[in-house]
């Protein structure tokens, strides 16, 4: 699975594609702590491209939000397909993030908050 | 289940507790009947029967014939919504006169005199 | 329909594998079984593929030797008319399965939900441990054509 | 024009109460799920695709309407936050919303329009406005995405109503509305067979099965012998409703079992619960004991009485010359009794009976066959209740009766028996199946015309065994 980052001057917008299970959800949340330790507080993932999740990649985005949370911060999610979808539902975890559907209108909600 | 048996004059008031199903009802038949020997007129206090199964009501049918044969009669009083359904269901509301509070059950007896 | 077994080293890349092969085998018996193109989001096929995959992933975190790469995981397909049957086997220690506690939502914990998520999309899990192995046996009912959720 | 639906968990929550396996917004009314009712609404008005917005539960609804190929539109999916305001509804799924006018149903309601009228564009005009609503939604027009914010609370003049889901009462209440008057106002599943009657595929009606319209029933339902079905009833699909019952004015959702001899008015039933509309009372039915008729209870308390009465009568009759006849036959030493004991019914009850057998060939012998005296001593048992007076040919005890039992739940031992009826010998497969016919066809009109079979004309026949 590759990740792409993007960073404007609200949030930083990460780009999964491929695969998003339990062998690459460790490196994952290590991004995201790197980049939370230099500042960024408000991230975007874009999910669009993810063919397949399961309740590793699904952990590692929870532990992510909760470690933004302490700082005021917030992961939104964009354009999960019906499979993604699916593994949010069924662990209720699809209460706590937002969802849009596409990164740019995810990224646009930071600057109007 | 638990019943408690009062009686006053000719009519024998039952109170039933819980749940009537399971083995319950092998328990009603057994236990109803020897009440019903000694008078055969009985009102089925059923404030605090939760629930009723027709494993349920097919003993308390038992229990009715033997009551009939013995020119006596079972009436039910307070039945909650659940047992209700349960009888309109089975049309068993037309077998059991049904009496909304256990006084007017046992003055039923009194001015009808057994199964009209 | 005889066994297909599949033999995966036990290491979470791997484990993906088990899931991968899931979801092309489920595939390949769908089209056998309704004689249709399974289209994109099948909901069988993911199914399938979610519950092998956390089944793998679950038996490969729990891998017990201290050099993984030996330790085989063995994951085998079967169909009977339309009951697809996916049995995981290894060769750790044996667990709860039936005290699996269901995840506290409210809590929104960040693991924990691998064995519910398998119970939720298959039809039926069964769990035995068995002359030092543990068999999980995942089965799930290829429906009429249109794969529409069974209300 | 594209059509955004939004269901709400805090509006249709109460739902799941009744029917847990279900989302609310799938709740049948009348024989389709309210859904598909809002989808053949978007797609009269001219939508050409639909966006369901759910804060629920809504992998289910994206299996069942997937991607919209049953339709003919495209159906995409979002996720929304419970309390998102319609502004950030927008703004989520600002991809499918962005410049296209949009028709948004945001609440749990019925919309309630004729597909006969015409609901296309001309009625929407072009500036942005609420169309209509009531206590639990609404539903607006908005000619674009941004002219939204200042939805001018004029309401813009359509031709169609909506009436709120707020109880379980409301949804009765409106299937039976289509059910009597409207029909035709909406794209209904099944076939029109007559008026007011609409079927289902594969659908098989018994005999002496009456069906009293108005009545929508789906596929794959079977109505045994002697239900009475309607006025005012809809029936799903893969149901079955047991003999002898019947049901008036409600609802039967997929996948139920309807038990024997049960009467059910003003319900909804729903797989093994029963619940009551007015009230929202719900009844489980626990046991799939009560889904089948309870045999002390067996047929009604007039057909029992009938059968003891006719017993009585017969005794009566039988009674001196059983005595005569039978003191000769054992003069003659042709008088042979054996003790029996047969199976009750299917749940391992058993009695101990007698059975007398027509030996020998002296006169005595043969007038005791041919007034079928050898049943006298069993007829106590039918006053007493124990046995029908018609029924089926009592089965001994054995293992293997007992496991032929399981499957043949109508199974009432009688002392005159089916098979005597139609003249069939002892243990020929063609036996079972009258016996089982019979059984599961069983009227009041039906026994006698057996009994008399037996009694009168193949009594003269009755040959004794030699």
């Amino acid at each position: 699975m590759e990740i792409q980052t993007k960073q404007n001057d609200t949030c930083v917008t990460l780009t999964l594609s491929g695969r998003f299970d339990a062998s690459v959800a460790g490196s994952i949340k290590e991004t995201i702590s790197e980049l939370i330790d230099r500042d960024n507080i408000h991230y975007v993932i874009d999910l669009s491209d993810v063919s397949y999740m399961d309740s590793g990649g699904l952990g590692s985005l929870v532990a992510s939000l909760r470690r933004v949370r302490e700082r005021e911060g917030d992961i939104k999610l964009s354009a999960p397909n019906c499979n993604v979808r699916k593994v949010f539902e069924l662990t209720r975890t699809h209460r706590i993030f937002e969802f849009y559907d596409n990164s740019t209108l995810a990224a646009q909600s930071f600057q109007s908050a | 289940m638990k019943i408690d048996y009062s009686t006053n004059e000719a009519v024998t008031i039952a109170v039933i507790h819980g749940r009537l199903d399971g083995t319950a009802p092998a328990l009603l038949r057994k236990e109803l009947p020897l009440q019903l020997q000694k008078t055969p007129c009985l009102v089925l206090d059923c404030t605090a029967l939760e629930y009723m199964d027709s494993g349920g009501l097919g003993a308390l049918l038992a229990c009715l014939r033997i009551a009939v044969g013995n020119k006596g009669d079972i009436r039910l009083a307070a039945i909650n919504a659940k047992v209700k359904m349960l009888m309109e269901l089975t049309r068993a509301d037309k077998v059991f006169q049904i009496y909304t509070t256990v006084a007017d059950a046992v003055t039923s007896y009194t001015n009808q005199g057994s199964r009209p | 329909m005889e066994q297909l077994e599949l033999k995966i080293p036990a290491t979470l890349e791997q484990a993906q594998l088990g899931a991968i092969a899931a979801a092309n085998i489920a595939a390949a018996y769908y089209r056998i079984v309704t004689g249709q193109d399974p289209g994109k989001d099948n909901a069988f096929i993911n199914a399938v593929e979610l519950a092998v995959g956390e089944a793998c992933t679950n038996s490969v975190k729990h891998c017990c030797s201290q050099c993984p790469e030996e330790c085989r995981l063995t994951v085998c397909f079967e169909l009977e008319d339309r009951k697809l049957m996916v049995m995981i086997k290894d060769c750790n220690a044996p667990f709860p399965f039936d005290q699996a506690p269901v995840p506290d939502f409210e809590a929104v914990p960040e693991s924990g939900y691998g064995l519910y998520l398998i119970e939720q999309t298959m039809d039926e899990v069964h769990y035995l441990h068995q002359d030092g192995q543990n068999i999980l046996t995942l089965i799930k009912t290829i429906k009429d054509g249109k794969a529409k959720c069974s209300q | 024009m594209k059509a955004l639906i939004v269901i709400r968990e805090k509006d249709s929550g109460w739902l799941r109460d009744f029917f847990p396996a279900i989302h609310p917004a799938i709740t049948p009314i009348c024989n389709k799920p309210l859904l598909e009712y809002h989808m053949d609404f978007a797609l009269l008005s001219g939508c050409t695709a639909v966006r369901i917005v759910m804060d629920e539960g809504g992998n289910s609804i994206e299996e069942y309407f997937q991607q919209g190929e049953r339709w003919g539109v495209a159906i995409s999916y979002g996720i929304s936050n419970p309390d998102d305001s319609i502004d950030t509804l927008i703004e989520k799924n600002g991809a499918f919303c962005a410049d296209t006018p949009l028709l948004i149903m945001d609440g749990f309601f019925f919309v309630h329009y004729d597909k006969a009228g015409d609901l296309r564009a001309p009625s929407f005009p072009a500036d942005s406005g609420l169309l209509s609503s009531c206590s639990s939604g609404s539903v607006l027009f908005a000619a674009n995405a941004d002219c939204l914010h200042n939805i001018s609370d004029s309401s813009l003049e359509a031709d169609f109503a909506l009436s709120s889901l707020t109880s379980l009462d409301d949804i009765f209440g409106i299937s039976m509305q289509i059910l009597q008057a409207e029909q035709d106002h909406y794209v209904l599943p099944g076939y029109g067979v007559e008026q007011n009657v609409l079927l289902g595929q594969n659908v098989t009606i018994e005999k002496n099965t009456k069906i009293i319209p108005p009545v929508i029933i789906g596929d794959n339902v079977r109505l045994h012998g002697n239900t009475v079905i309607g006025p005012d009833v809809v029936i799903g699909s893969d149901v079955i409703v047991d003999n002898g019952t019947r049901i008036e004015r409600s609802v039967i959702h997929t996948d139920s079992y309807v038990g024997r001899d049960l009467f059910v008015n003003n319900r909804i039933v729903h797989g093994k619960r029963i619940i009551s509309p007015a009230d929202g009372e719900i009844l489980d039915i626990s046991d799939g004991y009560l889904c089948s008729s309870m045999d002390m209870y067996s047929g009604s308390l007039f057909r029992r009485t009938v059968n003891s009465v006719s017993a009585l009568l017969i005794f009566v009759v039988q009674l001196l010359p059983y005595f005569l006849l039978g003191g000769l036959r054992k003069l003659q030493g042709s008088w042979q009794v054996e003790e029996q004991s047969v199976l009750l019914g299917n749940r391992g009850e058993s009695l101990t009976i007698p059975i007398l057998f027509n030996r020998g060939d002296t006169i005595a012998d043969k007038l005791f066959a041919v007034l079928a005296l050898e049943k006298f001593p069993l007829l106590h048992l039918v006053i007493k209740g124990k046995m029908q007076l018609v029924g089926n040919r009592p089965l001994s005890e054995t293992p293997a009766h007992q496991k032929l039992l399981a499957d043949f739940p109508d199974y009432l031992p009688g002392v005159f028996t089916y098979a005597e009826g139609e003249e069939m010998e002892e243990g020929g497969l063609d036996e079972e199946i009258i016996e089982r016919y019979h059984a599961a066809n069983r009227s009041f009109r039906h026994d006698c015309g057996i009994l008399l079979k037996i009694l009168f004309s193949n009594g003269f026949t009755r040959k004794t065994a030699q």
